[in-house]
């Protein structure tokens, strides 16, 4: 499963070119961070108030005032910047952030996205999801294509939604998907799953693309 | 020139029962600790809270509730209007048996509430939102009872483009925070306690400053400072870095 | 002429309270701040992007990063703060500032205010002044009663406005007027002009309000 | 780490005929003069701009053009979108004779619009201009002619008070100035040359930052710097203090 988190992180590392400014999520996204291709440098936007997010802060060694949006103490970048955040979500709805990358509970074949709420469970509320996945550039869903085998990628949504037609590819051990305007393409498979599995594993239609690339599972 | 030094106690002294006060911060970093310490004392009722989340527990900190934990555990807040209340489970229970409302607001959306309430603006026009329950205000199951945690909001499209109507949030009160300020009230707050502080202090009534350190006038570069003084009714020293 | 000017302004001055934040026109306006009561200290805002306004700067020694909003080189108190515009108008429109003093070309029995354009001349733009009129919690218009003898005050502006509804007083060589629902009040007067003096030189209706203030003229 | 430093040349190479440009400055203070002077030596036609004024003439300053003024002088700019445009007689002249368009916007409109560009939103809701030909679009002699300055504009009502609908404004490029800045493009304008420059960094393709002075990153405190190197595209050295 580590080495499954570990394709889907490295496959969507590639997605990024220099400079990018990216918003990691918590789990496997963050991992994205690890696995960028040489050469390539992004800064990473922290929702609670600055651009810079570095590794977690050393056991000892905390400043106080530097934390993350789940509130653990981290650290910066010496480039990173700080601000209020008025001005963060000017940053992210703005389109100032290139792309982030996400886990969801379920995505549909339209792009709509839903992460944040379980009826029924406790409502967490939603922090700065809502905005991320609207005002990206490109948002990437990057996590495991089915949960203990029932199906997150749909035809339709059944939790209440994060947002509207904002998803523009999935990322999982199985293969890349882009979500356009005829549908859901599976562009990219892992050698280790075939077409039908990763059909059987979806519950949309999947356009397989014309020149299907099959990537070679890692040892 | 003005004197708007005060002590905390007297700094709140005016927060009467069923006001709306504001409280800036971000999981209790950047939250104006010293003022909520004197409110609780104080001991106000039916308190409406803005601010981005409730703050942290005793049990998530392992010493004491930190940020707005400490106004929802005294019992003073009939209504939470917040981004992120997750981490404080007072208000997930309290949802749920109906003693405590919660509204919530994207963060982003949150942030510009209170900006266009400070700054004069009608509302806020943003397509964060728009077709979720944010927009329809659709009830939301937590167990047993269904509760309302947005209400319904127009849209208005523009230019092909739909949007929220989101409206202007003010409060009676602020509770903000800086590490750095000036006897007059211009003030910086240090990295990532900047959060809601600055923008909370645009939009409300009377506005508190809480600081960790306070200046005479002059003694630093104009530019020292993010934030005007313009802004801040009255200055708390005292405000100390949150001990881990 | 002069004494006229000093007169308008000293009683403008009479309008603030310590701690206030005001932002006033040039000319006439700017004159207050040299006659502020004793005990009342105010911080002058300056739309291009400060409070802590002060003086003109001294030939030589100017500080070329110091600008009022008329492109002066000016000098700021220790207390001021510097911000961009969208901050500065964040001040006025959200209603920061306490009072405005400015003039008028024509001003109304409703408050309507028109300063900013004259049909058939040179348009030079509204600058700042749409947004102090309508932001600032007071606005006070500082200015003599006629133009050459021609109304100012009327019952309807005829030039186009800045803004509706927005004066709350006005203050001229001859006396004080209020702007109010049942009309403009009249509640202080000079010596020097009687009240049929300032009917004659009004064009519109005059409410004169039965604790009528006559102000002695000062030598 | 991105190199984003460019000359002046290389940094406004990509400014093309019929594009909208922003420029930072009031009355010449805070204005990206070395960009500006780059980009008549280009010489690119029929160019709208977005400024706070029209800079200052010669005439004004007693040496050269400054600012705006400078395009305007070359022949540049078919359509300027400004607050105050009194400083430079060129506009009024050519706003008479019908060469320049001259769209006018209050102050805070202005800066607000820009910001709107800039941070997503799809308007902003305010009460500046609500019953004046900024709402209208009614047309104003100029003499012998009659001209629009404003185009007409939606007024909404919300709980009661009337607001106009003011659209955003974006840019392909801004031309923005700075005090200093880091090599990441983290910048802070000193005292009032902040004006426009912060704004419109948000709100264009793409964003070029003239500095006074560059300095390492790392070598200051993050604070120091007031806004985020992430808005900035390209950065030029060797902007100057105007010399009186």
């Amino acid at each position: 499963m580590a080495d499954l988190k570990a394709r889907i992180a490295k496959r969507a590392a590639q997605e990024f070119h220099d400079g990018d400014v990216a918003n990691l999520g918590i789990g496997l996204p963050t991992m994205v961070a690890d696995y960028l291709p040489e050469g390539v440098d992004i800064i990473l936007h922290s929702e609670n108030g600055f651009t810079g997010l570095a590794g977690a802060a050393e056991k000892g060694k905390e400043d106080v005032d530097v934390i993350n949006s789940g509130g653990g103490y981290v650290t910066h970048v010496p480039h990173g910047n700080f601000f209020g955040s008025e001005e963060s979500f000017s940053i992210i709805r703005g389109g100032h952030v290139d792309a982030t990358v996400l886990g969801a509970m379920e995505v549909d074949d339209k792009g709509n996205l839903a992460n944040w709420i379980v009826p029924g469970k406790m409502v967490a509320g939603m922090g700065g999801a809502m905005d991320l996945v609207v005002g990206a550039k490109k948002v990437i869903i990057a996590m495991l294509h089915t949960q203990k085998g029932a199906h997150k990628i749909l035809e339709k949504c059944t939790l209440p939604l994060t947002a509207m037609n904002v998803v523009d590819m999935i990322i999982t051990e199985m293969g890349v998907m882009h979500v356009t305007d005829k549908g859901l393409v599976l562009t990219e498979r892992w050698a280790d799953y075939s077409v039908e599995d990763i059909k059987a594993a979806t519950g949309c239609p999947l356009i397989i693309a014309d020149d299907l690339k099959v990537n070679p599972v890692e040892e | 020139m003005i004197n708007k030094i005060r002590t905390a106690d007297e700094a709140v002294a005016g927060i009467k029962d069923g006001m709306t006060i504001m409280v800036g911060g971000f999981l209790g970093t950047g939250t104006p600790e010293i003022l909520i310490d004197a409110l609780v004392k104080k001991g106000v009722k039916h308190l409406t809270v803005i601010a981005n989340d409730g703050g942290l527990p005793a049990a998530a900190t392992g010493t004491t509730d930190r940020g707005v934990a400490k106004l929802l555990t005294a019992g003073m807040v009939d209504h939470i209007i917040a981004s992120h209340v997750g981490m404080n489970p007072y208000i997930g229970d309290h949802m749920k048996d109906g003693t405590l409302q919660c509204t919530l607001v994207p963060q982003g959306s949150l942030a510009e509430k209170i900006r266009a309430g400070g700054v004069g603006l009608g509302g806020v026009l943003t397509p964060t939102g728009v077709g979720t329950l944010i927009e329809t205000g659709e009830k939301v199951s937590v167990g047993e009872r269904e509760i309302t945690i947005s209400e319904p909001k127009e849209t208005i499209k523009i230019d092909g483009k739909v949007y929220l109507l989101e409206k202007p949030l003010r409060a009676d009160y602020a509770l903000c925070r800086a590490s750095i300020c000036d006897t007059y009230g211009n003030f910086t707050c240090y990295k990532a306690t900047k959060n809601f502080n600055a923008v909370m202090a645009k939009a409300a009534d009377t506005v508190i400053l809480a600081s960790e350190k306070i200046v005479d006038i002059g003694e630093h570069h104009v530019d020292t400072f993010h934030n005007a003084g313009v802004y801040v009714d009255y200055i708390v020293g005292g405000e100390t870095p949150w001990q881990i």
